[in-house]
């Protein structure tokens, strides 16, 4: 028998692995056929377009079998609802208003995703950057309009951040899971503020509790229809796709989501990102409490300025499939929704129930793949588990 | 039909009903916008509704009302009922207190009912606030749990801590020191969140441990989660005979046939004959702006009615006078 | 013994925590009583909650939508008791429920390979809306769910008391802690689970269907939160009210991470939370401190324990990814 | 380098009645992923007690062939046929019911269950419910004592090293008793001693009739263990030969198509000054305990230090440590003076190492990312890559193509994702990110681990060249032989220190392995 290391007596050439007699390299993608071209091909490349709208097409259809069984024309049910959302200037201004925070505390889930974490969170963040906003504006309830609106929110990211940061610093430095500590940071932050609203910042010409009142000048109005904070949110969308995709930072963070020990391998600072990456979502979750307390009536922190936004954000972030981008069109289907689903209650007696029956038969339909499936067959793309950092 | 409410037909029903135009003359349209919640929530949404339903028929109202989800959204709710002209609109809960007053600057020819609302000067002229003395109904409750605890031990139960809740447990609590100063009055609030007046296994919970303490008084007063605390009473061994619950807001015998085995009254608001009044009064022209004063106290003592002793119902009877009367204080500072 | 050396911080603790106990029933029996009582009541749905969460996240499957499951079943539980005027089909209606909303879940992330974060979020919205949607007032049970003194064991000072003389649905939650952590580790069933929970190419390789075994697994596992939805319409209240979970499922998925996905941690978990809870309601009045800031005490501790004591639990491996048959492997 | 071939056990034939019997008879199986020719029209039989090897390059075919028979996945075209029942093989259960054992590429481990839990999971026995694990652990004992290979049946696998880990696998597929028994590279892991063990075990079973399929990268094994050898390449079975028949040489050339050199060819090293010098130290494991315990070493510039020594005994905390992703305990490490000791991982690399890690998947790459991103995994902030803090992808790609042609990454493109590549490309691609800058320390920790011996060849050529242009080399492998031939220094490493240190040119073999299992 040879000895297996004995040397070979002809010479390598370099570079040539394949001979002219071996089959042709493998090198197509693997595991898919090839692209279609044409309009197919079209329609597989906009797949990530096209599965949501045919789901929320479905989710309406399937809404109207709801809609008649409570024996209303399900067309007049939905012109109703739209058209008061989309045709009407209050509408379309309660739709706009309903956008902000929803695209807000969208992004404040995504960009926690996007490193591994799911932020259970931007309720209390949100809650925390509204009274830190409430507070600031009656600090300086002086200073001229603008300037208080700009400090109110300013404090506001910073009262997010902050909340936020203390589940990303339980999480770096005691591997604290996020979704306890936010869920527990949920519930404090409410006791805090419920004493704050009953104690030092209560505004006492008021019998119920409630901060003190944004200063009249430093309210946000409308431009027409259109609240000052959509174009804010619209642009922090856009800011956080392009941090996300283009800067090192967003390449950090989208490192350390899919390959942990491989981030650290490469000299990512595990620790200091992600509470970097809690402190921005909880950043914008503050910013969109700052821009309730500054712009929508009764221009206070109250109970229910939260609502369920910061939940919501979940729902907005998962419709939106984890896309920064994604939480604008989310948002413009949740906002008309809601804001027209009291005309819907005024014109046919529907409850607004119906609403959220609608959104999680859309979120159902855009998230099972069976659906690109049937429609797309083989050219679905691949779809990554959100949940893939759950353990960690 | 077939949405829910108590109202159930009417309520949803009442909405898909052809409807006349509000804006003439001769149609009287009364809407009404919820809190945030239902109209068949055992509450005040409930009261308020069926304040609105009992004088129906005989106003020859129209009806109709919005349940609101979101906070935000109540000057949009409101403005439903404006823009189609409504005649009068009912807002329900002291949150909806400056979108109303600002929706009657902005329609003087329409009437605001203005539930649990405190005007303050300056009034608008064509809103009424329709108040109660939460301390009296909790006085009133409190007295009569005074005079007939054996343990002196009594609960309350209460939801999120804010002015109603605390101007009850106040009157409750003086009450009943005022009628057996050997009392202790053991109280808690929900923790705060927006679960606090719907949380009725919490509620229970917590009536479970203070009747473990001994209490035989158990006063649940914050929407759902007091009506857990009702429930609890209810199960627990001698329920009837030596413990009582005593419900709030309404009479809770109507709304929680689950209290009955322990349920000897109710602190209640007289929400519904506020609301009847008070459209009474606009269909009469004789309306005033500024606020009206429900009257307060306790509801009938229904099956009851055999074990309370002769003595305690005039003790109890006199107080519940001499408190709408003026007469006697009850202590309560808001 | 083997079992105790390895064990024995846990069961230090829970020598310590017993003594402890007895010692404060020795001072105030009844205050005592009733504040176990009122941690345990507490804690009986965050128990089930969890234990739903532990069978479902053990075989793999991330569970969210525990609220919305126990919301439902709570709903179907009383309804269908109110309506057939029998609590039994009231209790059995209630876990089928839990069992349909697991099969859901099941169906969706492990047959359509939907993602489990977004099946459990969809669980929580369609139940808040089916629940509120379909819900009528003015029913009522005809009977109340009846109150068990289990012999002997209730006449146990103070653990009698608040273990032992109990509704149906507490004492299957506390028959139930022990049995899953019994099937989850000592049996075949528990071996297999584990296995397909942490590392499902390994099990299959060993000849385990995990398809079929995840899909009965979250499926039967909904059993539990379907108890909790009728303990919560019908023991611990006699009715149903929309959103009446208040948030329990989320607590419960607290508590079953805090618990380190075994259910007698979890058991251990909820009971502390239940505690806090009781501590905070019975200091509200008594001590001289915001009424607020003692109602965010459970929330406070558990952040604090976690990050003093048991911060880094581990989860099941493979939680939260579908599994492919052939790939991975 | 004789005595390797003396150490194995002699190797008898299988008798010829035995070889007749058809135990496994594959006919015409092919098996695409979608473009992806897998397995073309294969055909080949294994007989009774009979040991064939598969052999060929990275992503040749091999596993998928065995995951077919072993039901893991379903063929396209073709039958597979077990002592003569063609009946499909629906999954491993029916595998496992028709006396086929396998061995996974990847360990198919459960890592938070003991030893004695993994090897009944899936065939358990229980009494009255309960699992009867006393019964398990007896089994791994007997078992292990009968092949020799020894593992505590108490110990969670996950604290277990990889070597042991295998056993493990080894040892649960032999607990099914199996018929035909399918070892896909289970030596990839093994130390030569623990290979030598396994050929063994191999022959013995085949001696009692047991049919195997094995599968390896190394030449040695094939020759030492096979009876005969099929070779695919590209999927299809391009060659079929009795290893008494042929030579390393031989089978080398039928799998890559050409002759390759087999033996590093490479200069007298010319060392310079001191570009990394260890003194005294001590790192902790993940259980807290010293793996390195007061390691010394330097390392000169021009000169390649080979670290040897059975996988466990430390190596993995030292390349961490060095990399600046695990602070050491104590000591001190230095990187042409500088401090480094507590570096991290950042600041190491920016001091000028460059560090290929031993577990490509887990630290090395990032699956989902492109090949572009890859190769710029930890420079993706400096420039050209990145302008402040907007990244270039003009450049990343640019980088990217350069990288592809230099070091022959095979792939669809630059932009495919990483985990689409073959082991040894996803190799190739990290020796590329990691040279690409030249480093002046280039740690290499089991560089060519699971690689065929093409890429082997390349990647050797490339540390050779980056040592002649002026690196440091620090080598890290538990294949003796890649240190022998490629160290000019060799230090055996055991229990967590340098035992022994020589230089690499008159290094015996039989010597470094002994002192690699403790015995100095
Ligand atoms: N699940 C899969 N999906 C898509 N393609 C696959 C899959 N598994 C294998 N392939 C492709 O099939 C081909 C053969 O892969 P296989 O794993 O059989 O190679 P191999 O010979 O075992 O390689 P190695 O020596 O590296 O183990 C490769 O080109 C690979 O890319
Ligand atoms: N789902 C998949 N889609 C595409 N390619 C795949 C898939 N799964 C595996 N492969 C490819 O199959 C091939 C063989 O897979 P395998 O896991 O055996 O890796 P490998 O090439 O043998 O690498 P290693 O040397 O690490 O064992 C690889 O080229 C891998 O990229
Ligand atoms: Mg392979
Ligand atoms: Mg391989």
């Amino acid at each position: 028998m040879a000895d297996p290391r004995e040397p070979s007596d002809g010479t390598p050439r370099k570079g040539a692995v394949a001979t002219e007699t071996a089959p042709p390299p493998v090198v197509a993608e693997r595991g898919a056929p090839p692209p279609p071209t044409g309009v197919l091909g079209l329609l597989v490349r906009e797949q990530s377009v096209i599965v949501p709208i045919v789901a929320v097409v479905a989710a309406l259809a399937i809404g109207a079998i709801l809609i008649r069984a409570q024996g209303v024309s399900p067309m007049y049910a939905y012109q109703s609802l739209f058209s008061y959302s989309f045709g009407t200037g209050d509408g379309l201004q309660g739709t706009f208003e309903k956008m902000v925070p929803l695209i807000l505390c969208g992004l404040a889930v995504v960009i926690p995703l996007r490193v591994g974490l799911f932020n259970i969170g931007a309720q209390g963040q949100l809650m925390s950057g509204a009274i830190c906003a409430a507070a600031a504006a009656h600090a300086v309830r002086e200073a001229p309009g603008f300037l208080i609106a700009v400090i109110a929110m300013v404090a506001g990211i910073l009262g997010g951040a902050m909340w936020a940061s203390i589940a990303g610093a339980l999480k770096a430095s005691r591997g604290v899971h996020e979704v306890i500590s936010t869920i527990m940071l949920n519930s404090i932050a409410a006791g805090l503020i419920d004493y704050l609203v009953n104690g030092p910042l209560k505004d006492p010409s008021q019998s119920y509790p409630s901060s003190y009142p944004a200063p009249d000048a430093s309210k946000l109005t409308p431009l027409g229809f259109v609240p000052i904070g959509l174009p804010i949110a619209l642009v922090l969308a856009v800011l956080v796709a392009w941090m996300l995709r283009r800067t090192t930072l967003g390449f950090q963070f989208e490192t350390i989501g899919r390959n942990r020990n491989a981030a650290s391998y490469a000299g990512i600072k595990l620790g200091s990102m992600i509470v970097l990456a809690m402190a921005v979502a909880g950043g914008l979750a503050g910013l969109s409490g700052a821009i309730e307390y500054l712009e929508i009536d009764p221009y206070r922190y109250q109970d229910g300025i939260a609502g369920s936004l910061g939940f919501d954000g979940i729902t907005i972030a998962l419709l939106a499939r984890s896309s920064p981008l994604g939480t604008i069109p989310a948002a413009l289907l949740v906002g008309a929704l809601r804001a027209g689903s009291s005309t819907l209650m005024f014109n046919t007696g529907i409850q607004p129930e119906i609403v959220d029956m609608l959104l999680a038969i859309t979120l159902l339909l855009v998230s099972l793949p069976i659906i690109a499936k049937l429609i797309f067959r083989r050219h679905t793309a691949k779809s990554s588990a959100l949940a893939s950092s759950w353990g960690s | 039909g077939g949405t829910s409410g108590p109202a159930a037909g009417s309520g949803g029903g009442g909405n898909t009903a052809a409807s006349g135009d509000c804006s003439s003359a001769e149609v009287f349209c009364v809407g009404l916008v919820t809190d945030v919640g239902k109209v068949d929530d055992k509450g005040f949404n409930q009261a308020a509704w069926e304040g609105v339903e009992q004088v129906k028929g005989e106003l020859g109202a129209q009806t109709k009302y919005i349940e609101t989800t979101d906070p935000k959204d109540y000057a949009k709710n409101i403005k439903q009922f404006t823009d189609a002209k409504y005649d009068v609109i009912v807002t329900v809960g002291f949150l909806m207190a400056d979108a109303t007053r600002e929706a009657g600057k902005n329609y003087p020819n329409t009437k605001f009912i203005g539930f649990d609302q405190f005007q303050a000067d300056p009034v608008v002229n064509n809103v009424t606030g329709l108040i109660f003395h939460e301390d009296q109904a909790g006085y009133a409750a409190g007295y009569l749990a005074g005079l007939m605890t054996k343990s002196n031990k009594i609960g309350v139960v209460l939801g999120q801590e804010i002015p109603p809740t605390q101007a009850y447990a106040a009157g409750y609590e003086n009450g009943a020191k005022a009628a057996n100063p050997a009392v202790a009055v053991s109280k808690v609030y929900h923790p705060a969140g927006n679960t606090a007046f719907n949380d009725p296994v919490w509620g229970a919970g917590e009536a479970k441990k203070m009747l473990a303490q001994g209490a035989d008084f158990i006063f649940g007063a914050g929407g759902g989660t007091g009506n857990g605390a009702l429930q609890e009473t209810a199960k627990t061994a001698g329920a009837g005979d030596k413990l009582f619950c005593i419900g709030v807001d309404l009479d809770q015998w109507d709304t929680l046939p689950a209290a009955h085995p322990c349920l000897i009254t109710s602190a209640e608001k007289h929400e519904k004959d506020g609301i009847g009044e008070l459209l009474k009064q606009i269909k009469g022209n004789s309306i005033k702006p500024g606020n009206f004063f429900g009257t307060a106290g306790i509801s009938s003592f229904h099956d009851f009615d055999s074990k309370v002793p002769a003595d305690v119902k005039t003790k109890v009877a006199d107080v519940v006078k001499k408190l709408e009367d003026g007469s006697l204080a009850t202590g309560y500072k808001p | 013994m083997e079992w105790l050396k390895r064990n024995r911080i846990p069961v230090g603790a829970v020598v310590v925590v017993l003594v402890a106990s007895y010692v404060f029933y020795a001072v105030n029996d009844n205050v005592a009583t009733s504040m176990f009582k009122g941690a345990w009541f507490f804690a009986v749905p965050l128990v089930l909650g969890a234990l739903t969460g532990v069978v479902g996240e053990r075989s793999g499957v991330v569970n969210i939508g525990i609220e919305g499951q126990m919301l439902v079943a709570a709903f179907a539980a009383f309804f269908s008791a109110a309506a057939s005027g029998s609590l039994v089909v009231g209790v059995l209606v209630g876990m089928a429920a839990g069992i349909a909303m697991g099969a859901f879940l099941a169906l969706t992330t492990v047959k359509g390979l939907m993602d489990q974060i977004i099946a459990g979020v969809v669980i929580n919205i369609v139940a808040t809306g089916l629940t509120s949607f379909f819900y009528r007032p003015g029913r009522v049970l005809s009977s109340n769910m009846p109150q068990w003194e289990i012999p002997v064991l209730s006449k146990i000072p103070l653990l009698g008391d608040v273990f032992f003389q109990t509704g149906p649905i507490a004492l299957f939650a506390l028959v139930a802690v022990p049995v899953v952590h019994f099937a989850l580790f000592r049996t075949r069933w528990g071996l297999r689970t584990r296995a397909i929970g942490e590392y499902p190419s390994a099990a299959d390789t060993a000849g385990i269907d995990v398809i079929a075994m995840r899909l009965v697994n979250v499926t039967i596992g909904g059993i539990f939160a379907g108890a909790a939805g009728a303990f919560l319409s019908m023991e611990a209240t006699s009715g149903f009210e929309r959103g009446m979970t208040a948030g329990r499922g989320f607590l419960a998925l607290a508590i079953l991470i805090f618990g380190g996905w075994r259910p007698l941690r979890v058991f251990a978990a909820a009971l502390f939370f239940g505690f806090a809870n009781a501590l905070a309601s019975q200091l509200q009045g008594v001590v001289n401190i915001p009424q607020q800031f003692i109602t965010l005490l459970p929330y406070l501790l558990t952040l604090v324990v976690l990050a003093v004591a048991a911060g880094r639990v581990r989860a099941p491996g493979a939680v939260g990814q579908p599994f492919v048959k052939g790939e991975g492997s | 380098m004789t005595q390797q071939e003396t150490s194995l056990p002699q190797q008898d034939g299988p008798s010829a009645e035995q070889r007749a019997e058809r135990l496994l008879d594959i006919t015409g199986l092919s098996k695409s992923y979608g473009t992806v020719r897998a397995n073309r029209d294969i055909s080949l039989h294994v007989g009774r007690g009979e040991i064939v090897a598969l052999l060929g390059e990275n992503g040749a075919g091999k596993s998928t062939l065995v995951k077919q028979i072993f039901g893991l996945v379903q063929p396209d075209h073709g039958t597979i046929a077990i002592k003569g029942d063609a009946s499909p093989i629906k999954d491993p259960k029916d595998a496992i019911r028709r006396g086929i054992g396998m061995v996974h590429q990847h360990f198919q481990l459960v890592p938070v269950m003991t030893v004695a839990e993994n090897m009944v999971l899936g065939h358990e026995t229980t009494s009255r419910g309960v699992l009867d694990i006393e019964r398990a652990r007896r089994l791994v004992r007997e078992l292990s004592d009968k092949h020799g290979l020894k593992v505590d049946p108490d110990a969670e696998v996950e604290d277990l090293p990889v070597g042991t880990q295998q056993r493990v696998e080894i040892l649960k597929a032999l607990s099914r008793r199996a018929d035909l028994l399918i070892l896909d590279e289970p030596t990839a892991v093994l130390t030569p001693q623990e290979t030598d063990e396994l050929l063994t075990v191999m022959k013995e079973l085949a001696a009692g009739g047991t049919s195997i399929v094995f599968i390896t990268h190394k030449l040695r094994e094939v020759l030492a263990a096979a009876d005969r050898v099929y070779v695919l390449r590209q999927g299809a079975v391009v060659g079929e030969v009795r290893t008494a028949d042929t030579d390393a040489r031989g089978l080398a050339t039928m799998m890559v198509g050409r002759d390759v050199v087999l033996r590093v060819d490479k200069d007298e090293a010319q060392p310079g000054d001191d570009v990394l010098s260890i003194r005294d130290l001590v790192v902790l494991d993940d259980r807290q305990l010293r793996a390195v315990d007061g390691f010394s070493l330097d390392v000169r510039a021009g000169e390649i230090v080979g670290v040897a020594g059975v996988e466990g005994n430390g190596q993995r905390e030292l390349v961490e440590a060095i990399a600046g992703m695990r602070p050491p305990q104590s000591g001190r490490i230095d990187l042409l003076g500088k401090d480094i000791t507590r570096a991290n991982p950042r600041q190491t690399h920016l001091a000028g190492v460059g560090h290929i890690p031993e577990d490509r998947e887990r630290h090395g790459l990032v699956a989902s990312y492109s090949l572009a991103d890859n190769l710029v995994l930890n420079r993706f902030s400096e420039k050209p890559f990145a302008n402040g803090p907007v990244r270039d992808f003009d450049a990343v790609r640019a980088n990217a193509e350069a990288l592809f042609a230099e070091f022959d990454i095979r792939a669809a493109g630059v932009s495919a994702p990483a985990g689409s590549l073959s082991g040894g490309n996803k190799q190739k691609v990290v020796v590329a990110r990691e040279m690409s800058f030249g480093p002046k320390l280039l740690m290499a920790a089991q560089p060519t681990r699971g690689v065929d011996v093409g890429s082997i060849e390349f990647i050797h050529r490339r540390i050779v060249a980056a040592r002649d242009e002026g690196a440091a080399v620090l080598l890290v492998s538990a294949e003796l032989d890649e240190v022998l031939s490629l160290a000019d220094r060799i230090a055996v490493i055991h229990g967590g220190k340098v035992v022994a240190e020589m230089p690499g040119a008159d290094a015996d073999r039989t010597e470094i392995g002994r002192l690699m299992a403790g015995d100095h």
